[in-house]
């Protein structure tokens, strides 16, 4: 039992010196009245899909903002249950708003955010809210409707496809919205859907998407995350027409991604920090800040040297479909599951 | 002869503190079957496996043709011509005769293989030296006469000029032995040197030119061997460094009921091979029931079914009235049967564990070993420290792990064991295998003294001297079946013709 | 597989000091790493160190994450003690939290009640699977590595249809996860503003349990196997038998783990919940030398390696890739070190029967 | 329709077993000789992104390769030397490789390329045109469309199978795994055969990962490997250490997964879940009816010392 108290008394030290280590050193503390962000992100920073369309979004807001704002960004905040000691470590440092960019914080940030009313905090999809939180999201159904209006009019063979990561709510309307502006255009067109199940592994929606191409598919639109890339270059390698989601993906593959959807985080993000800096954030109860293509958040991607290769049709089809999304003509239906 | 082809001078090995070989010189003429005599632990093991280049001695220098020369692998002695036929075969039994000869190859280098060269040459050794040796068939298929052939083939296909034989006879009958005697001469006539490891004084005296004793890893003689002259006492003398009597005078046993009945019971092998065939007898208590044969015929099969780590094909197992055909380790256990294993170090004790916990293997459950949920140390090291007593086992503390024992003390550390619960029966299975001379005596004298008690006693031998000192009877095993059942006043050579297969009609005199 | 290093130990300074040096020399090269990559190793490892121990609510989630890793690392040391290598804590694990969460949002008892049957059924759920595991073993002689590491994945791929299938939340907004289990039933917090749960409790409870356990002649039975299995069977020990008890055993620790932390951190089931867990807890018990109470302060080390590595993520901007990195070295450390070890013990003492 | 969609599966089949299948190939030659190599995965991630960097740089996708088989052989000399000098035990020594190797992975790539507005490309393996070959109706698609990295995999089955059967290394690998003892004794060095058999292993693995990163993708991502490291043990257990079943059975594998996804695809309503899961309880189920005669080289896992009998 020596031996025992031995390491006792050495783990005792340990956390002693901790302790003593940490009173030594403070984070470091930007200028007193920037307003200090901290943004969560689950994958990470240059996955060329999610993440990455926030950093954008984030990286422009700082160039704007320019000394008001001071952004610290944190990668790879995958396991669940690392999330809440991670809100915790920033509310308690002195952060006035923190970004979860994903569903999976939205328990966390609501336990979080009831302990620090005077933190703000933003969830990336979800549906609960407090007066310190808000919710930003897109209107992925708008941009799935769009991008299957494009695909049933470029599509050649009238088969197309669209490839997904996991089979979640956002991501489910916009594959069911994409092929009801592909039905708008061709109803007899033949869809093909696939999911790889999770967000990371590019190959399998590579293979996936080769599978779809050997049976006759000529578009794909994928719904974006790190298996994105994958979908892009199935589509190099087989020749074929891709639609890229979230950032334009061009330049992976430049003669095959046709278009795209584009997201603009910066205009939800903008108005989340104006209203904090007014002081009029806490004080209404609609605390959804949407991507639309509206609002210029959602845009389509352009054309580049394809609005000369594919049917001037098709490039009037998806503007004519924008232009009733924009001014509440067309209506999607909520595809809840 | 006349020229010594290998010369070691001076050869040391030390493992921990004990010396396996102090100070060893050895000297081999070129044309001559030289014996390497001693007890088992003398170091004539390690001081072949040190030729070999097995073990890196401590201290010492080989000369081969006169030459120093430094063996720091098997290969390098082979390159040297040196061959070894170990004790426990050194063949993959999932490969052919022709793939395990190839193994050794190292004179071509091309790293392709060429089977039909091989099995040529295996066929010509074969024929040259009279060695009958199926190219094509597979190691696990042969027998082991014909394994230790290949061993030899083997050997002999390196250009060996030096071949050492570790105890080649312990695991023949007496016929393959005297074959194996052939083939050597054979060999000594194409100028082959050959060592051969042993510790039977008989052996070495039919074959041996020259012979040298080695006793507790020091040299302790050397004589040439004129067959006419030299006495079997004067070398034992040599070897275990006094008088040993032929003649073990023991009180006659008084044998009372029986205690383990086994009717026609049949057993196959691991390969689903008929190890035991109709097998028939009974053991008495007080009386010791000696089971001789060669190894390999059946035997360790009958350990297993009568211990329950074997399944029976057919036949009957009764103990004390009970039917214990079916029964497992567990239940045989309690019926107060203990075991001595052949293979000590791999069935019979944990070696990374101390003296205390290896004496209540089999009843730790039990009290006053456990107490209530949980077990009690202190009654384990008092029961211990008895034990260490009773049975004189060399040590200083309970606590000492058994692979620090000498496997002697292993040995007793085993008997204390099964004894401690006052077994009906108890079967031993190669109880001094690899013991000096000291605790060969006293683990024989426990069995006697075991069985004037009135326990039954069932011990497994090859070692004829052991089983003459102290069976009651003898039941020789050839081939699974019962060559017959036999008093010691019949002789060993008798014994030793049933082994071999031969039955008393044919047996000649 | 017979393995030379683990040897399990009594535990005492002379036997910890290996496992000290084996970090040390860790940090060392995660230093050259670190340097390597342009990062400050001081920044690194002092926001290591602080963001594990720096003030209360950092020092509560180090011993929030030791919780699981602790128990999952009970049960893979008991496997490993009996030689059998278990390496599907994750699995194990995400079998407990399925059973756990499932009792609590499908049956409508009360609190208490609820809790003791999702801790039953929690035990239970890891008792079969870990027999079903035991029996491959000891009756088709399957490989244990290869069916554990399988089933690792057949587990995740279950929870992941069970969270975006039938156990759905109808209310969640079509979001992977299940619906949460009333708060009654949680496991009370122990300190306000932290995560630190009276789950704690049944972690040390768990450690004593197996620390007796290892007193009791079931408990040296299952390390006869693991030493001799030929030694087992001829003493009379049923092998196949033990086999499957110590597989269930070793399951059963993981799956009250998946409990644990269902009732103490989550609250419901959502994809991928036991991340790394799994091989973790392999590090751990090793580190802990197969020793529950090694274990436990292991857990405790590797726990605070982690959110610390977080907090270092945070704050000095260094990806938490090397704290994976660091975990590896720790362990390759350790095994170099045990070798010095046995080099020790055959100098001290070792004869052989030449 | 069918036939297409049976061209497409197959082809699929092909492109998805190919990683599988040479980091399996190497697993026979580390398994007979017996040692149960876990660190595959780690091996085939390092040595993936070894692969990308010397490609994206040297703009050359055999220095690529040659860099991964390189890097393959360095990583798993770190595996042989802990079981094979340091007699470690293997399972824990695998797991922990491959925990510093995804962890390694993972941190060099943000050290060498930062954070990019996309990420890097190459021009990866370009799928060949055979002529004639690829043309002939069916056969050809499936067949002779791929790139190089598929037909390098299916030339190494043919090698691994020549050597191990028809060489004196091979002969040597098997004894070493069956009875390292009576090798020893027969001149040949154990922990030289064992380390060159795990370091071959690792060759393979590199060779692996290098066919994820420039033959399947053109670029790297963190969890390229995806497992698919443990899928080639499980293969090599499944295909009884024979290169020419090994084939069979990483097609197999490839096969369900290339399924599943076509199925799901065109829309078969099961859970994709559980089709994903396929393949992982297929070897569980064949492990456990073949296992019982499937006999494992005698001396797996088991490390081997002179001193220990």
């Amino acid at each position: 039992m020596k031996g025992m108290k031995m390491l006792l008394s050495i783990v005792l030290v340990l956390c002693l010196a901790g302790g003593l280590f940490a009173a030594g050193t403070k984070e470091q503390a930007p200028a007193n009245d920037a307003l200090k962000i901290a943004v969560l992100l689950p994958g990470k920073i240059d996955d060329v899909s999610w993440n990455q369309a926030l950093y954008d979004g984030m990286r422009k807001i700082e160039k704007e903002m320019g000394d008001k704002v001071s952004v610290t960004y944190v990668e790879e905040v995958y396991e669940v249950a690392d999330i809440e000691p991670a809100l915790m470590d920033f509310a308690s440092n002195g952060y006035d708003l923190i970004f979860g960019h994903g569903f999976q914080f939205m328990e966390p940030i609501i336990k979080v955010a009831e302990q620090f009313p005077n933190v703000n905090f933003a969830l990336g999809t979800g549906y609960k809210t407090l007066p310190n939180t808000c919710v930003y999201d897109i209107h992925l159904g708008q941009g799935g409707y769009l991008m299957g209006v494009l695909a049933a009019s470029i599509s050649e063979t009238g088969k197309i496809g669209v490839i997904g990561g996991a089979d979640v709510s956002e991501i489910y309307r916009g594959h069911e919205s994409y092929k009801l502006g592909a039905k708008s255009i061709n109803p007899n067109i033949e869809i093909q859907e696939f999911y790889t199940g999770d967000w990371r592994d590019s190959a399998k929606a590579k293979e996936g998407a080769l599978g779809m191409y050997d049976s006759g598919v000529d578009v794909i639109w994928h719904s974006g995350d790190g298996i994105g890339l994958g979908a892009v270059n199935a589509a190099l390698d087989a020749g074929k027409y891709v639609l890229s989601n979230v950032v334009n993906q061009r330049v992976l593959a430049p003669e095959n991604v046709v278009s795209g959807i584009d997201y603009d985080w910066d205009t939800a993000i903008r108005q989340i920090i104006d209203e904090i800096l007014a002081g009029t954030f806490n004080t209404h109860d609609d605390k959804y800040y949407w991507l639309t293509v509206e609002n210029g958040g959602l845009q389509v991607a352009d054309y580049g040297p394809f609005a000369d290769i594919i049917p001037q049709q098709a490039i009037d089809n998806v503007e004519k479909a924008r232009k009733s999304l924009i001014d509440g003509s067309l209506v999607l239906p909520d595809f809840t599951k | 002869m006349g020229e010594a082809i290998l010369q070691m001078k001076g050869i040391s090995k030390f493992f921990g503190d004990m010396a396996a070989n102090d100070n060893v010189n050895f000297s081999l003429e070129k044309g001559t079957v030289h014996g390497l005599l001693g007890e088992n632990g003398a170091g004539k093991t390690t001081l072949m496996n040190v030729l070999f280049g097995l073990l890196k001695p401590d201290g010492g220098t080989i000369f081969i043709e006169g030459n120093p020369v430094t063996i720091h692998s098997p290969a390098q002695a082979m390159e040297l011509g040196i061959g070894m036929v170990h004790q426990h075969f050194m063949l993959v039994p999932t490969m052919t005769v022709t793939e395990n000869v190839m193994l050794g190859l190292h004179l071509p280098k091309f790293p392709l293989l060429n089977p039909s060269l091989v099995k040529q040459r295996i066929n010509e050794l074969s024929q040259q030296f009279a060695l009958d040796v199926d190219p094509d068939a597979l190691i696990s298929q042969l027998s082991v006469g014909q394994q230790q052939r290949v061993e030899i083939i083997t050997a002999l296909y390196h250009e060996t000029t030096i071949l050492i034989l570790d105890e080649p006879t312990a695991v023949l009958t007496p016929d393959e032995a005297k074959e194996l005697f052939v083939i050597l001469r054979t060999l000594k006539a194409h100028g082959t040197s050959v060592v051969l490891i042993s510790h039977k004084l008989e052996e070495i005296i039919a074959i041996a030119d020259e012979v040298t004793v080695l006793r507790n890893g020091e040299l302790v003689g050397f004589t040439k061997i004129d067959k006419e002259v030299t006495r079997k006492e004067d070398l034992s003398a040599m070897m275990v460094g006094r008088e040993v009597s032929f003649d073990f005078k023991k009180q006659k046993g008084t044998s009372m009921h029986e205690v383990l009945s086994v009717r026609e019971l049949c057993v196959n092998n691991e390969r689903g091979v008929q190890a035991l065939d109709h097998m028939t007898f009974t053991v008495r208590r007080g009386e010791i029931l000696a089971i001789a044969g060669v190894d390999g015929n059946g035997q360790k099969e009958l350990c297993e079914v009568l211990t329950g780590l074997r399944q029976p094909g057919s036949g009957a197992i009764t103990l004390n009235g009970n039917d214990i055909t079916q029964a497992s380790p567990k239940q045989i256990n309690e019926l107060n049967v203990a075991y001595v294993p052949e293979d000590r170090q791999k069935s019979g004790l944990i070696m990374d564990w101390d003296i205390s916990k290896n004496l209540v293997l089999k009843n730790f459950r039990k009290k006053p070993f456990t107490k209530g949920l949980f077990l009690s140390k202190k009654e384990m090291d008092e029961a211990a420290e008895q034990a260490v007593e009773a049975f004189k086992i060399k040590t200083d503390q309970v606590s000492t792990l058994v692979k620090n024992l000498s496997g002697g003390n292993q040995q007793k550390v085993i008997l204390a064991r099964e004894l401690a619960t006052d077994p009906d029966l108890l079967i031993v299975s190669h109880p001094t295998r690899g013991l000096d001379i000291g605790a060969m005596e006293y683990v024989r004298s426990i069995l006697i003294a075991k069985r004037n008690a009135g326990v039954g006693v069932l011990l497994v031998s090859a070692d004829l001297e052991e089983i003459f000192q102290t069976a009651d009877r003898i039941l020789v095993i050839y081939n699974g079946r019962v060559m017959g059942i036999v008093n010691p006043d019949v002789g060993i050579q008798k014994v030793g013709q049933m082994m071999a297969g031969i039955t008393t009609g044919e047996a000649h005199a | 597989m017979r393995n030379l290093v683990i040897k399990q130990a009594r535990l005492g300074i002379q036997n910890l000091l290996p496992s000290l040096i084996s970090v040390l020399l860790a940090c060392v090269v995660t230093t050259f790493i670190l340097l390597l990559g342009g990062y400050s190793p001081v920044a690194a490892f002092t926001n290591l160190f602080a963001g594990a121990f720096g003030n209360p609510y950092r020092l509560s989630e180090t011993f929030v994450k030791a919780i699981p890793i602790a128990v999952i690392a009970l049960g893979t040391s008991v496997a490993f003690r009996a030689q059998l290598w278990n390496i599907g804590g994750n699995s194990q694990y995400t079998v407990g939290a399925i059973v756990a969460v499932a009792v609590n949002i499908y049956l409508d008892l009360p609190p208490l009640l609820l809790f003791l049957l999702s801790f039953l059924a929690a035990l239970l759920a890891g008792l079969l699977f870990g027999s079903l595991l035991g029996l491959m073993k000891a009756k088709l002689n399957a490989n244990e590595v290869i069916t554990t590491l399988m089933f690792d994945y057949i587990v995740a791929f279950l929870l992941s249809w069970l969270v975006y299938g039938p156990m759905m939340d109808p209310e969640g907004g079509g979001f992977p996860q299940t619906a949460l289990i009333p708060d009654a039933v949680m496991f009370h917090k122990l300190l306000a503003g932290t995560r630190l749960h009276t789950g704690l409790f049944v972690a040390l409870v768990l450690v004593i349990l197996l620390y007796l356990f290892w007193k009791t002649p079931q408990g040296l039975t299952i390390n006869m196997v693991g030493h001799s299995k030929s030694v087992a069977k001829a003493s009379g020990i049923n092998v196949s038998k033990t086999i499957v008890f110590t597989m269930a055993l070793s399951a059963a620790f993981a799956a009250l783990a998946g409990w644990i932390d269902a009732l103490g951190i989550h609250g419901r089931l959502q994809d991928n919940l036991p991340g790394t867990l799994g091989s973790v807890a392999i590090v751990v018990a090793l580190l802990g030398r197969l020793h529950p109470i090694g274990i436990a302060f292991s857990a405790i080390f590797f726990s605070a390696l982690m959110v610390g590595g977080n907090t270092m993520q945070r704050f000095a901007g260094i990806p938490f890739s090397l704290v994976t990195i660091i975990q590896g070295l720790v362990i390759i450390f350790v095994i170099c070190g045990s070798v010095f070890e046995i080099a020790h013990s055959r100098k001290q003492g070792g004869s052989h029967d030449a | 329709m069918t036939l297409d969609f049976i061209i497409s599966l197959l082809g699929g089949t092909l492109r998805t077993s190919t990683p599988i299948l040479l980091a399996a190939l190497g697993q026979i030659y580390t398994q007979k000789s017996g040692i149960l190599d876990l660190s595959v995965e780690g091996t085939m991630t390092v040595s993936c992104l070894a692969a990308f960097v010397a490609a994206f740089y040297s703009q050359s996708l055999f220095i690529g390769m040659l860099v991964a088989v390189v890097v393959g052989l360095m990583y798993s000399a770190l595996m042989a030397f802990l079981c094979i000098t340091i007699k470690a035990n293997q399972v824990i020594a695998g797991t922990a490789l491959t925990m510093l190797g995804t962890g390694l992975a993972s941190f060099m790539y943000r050290v060498i390329f930062g954070i990019r507005e996309l990420p890097p490309v190459i021009k990866s393996c370009q799928n060949l045109d055979f002529g004639f070959l690829s043309r002939i109706p069916i056969i050809g698609p499936i067949l002779f469309t791929h790139n190089i990295t598929i037909y390098i995999a299916l030339g190494l089955v043919v090698v691994t199978w020549f050597v191990m059967n028809k060489t004196v290394f091979g002969l040597e690998v098997h004894a070493v795994g069956e009875y390292p003892r009576a090798a020893d004794s027969k001149g040949i060095k154990v922990s030289v055969i064992r380390y060159a058999s795990v370091l071959l292993g690792g060759m393979y693995s590199g060779l692996a990962g290098a066919s994820m990163s420039l033959g399947f993708m053109n670029t790297y991502t963190d969890h390229m490997i995806a497992g698919r490291g443990f899928i080639a043990i499980a293969v090599v257990v499944f295909a009884r250490w024979s290169p020419v079943k090994a084939l069979g059975a990483a097609l197999l594998f490839g096969g369900a997964n290339t399924l599943q996804m076509r199925m799901q695809s065109i829309g078969v309503d099961i859970p994709n879940q559980l089709l994903q899961a396929l393949p992982y309880i297929l070897t569980v189920i064949v492990l456990l009816g073949v296992s019982k005669h499937v006999n494992f080289p005698a001396a797996f896992g088991v490390p081997y010392s002179r001193k220990d009998n």
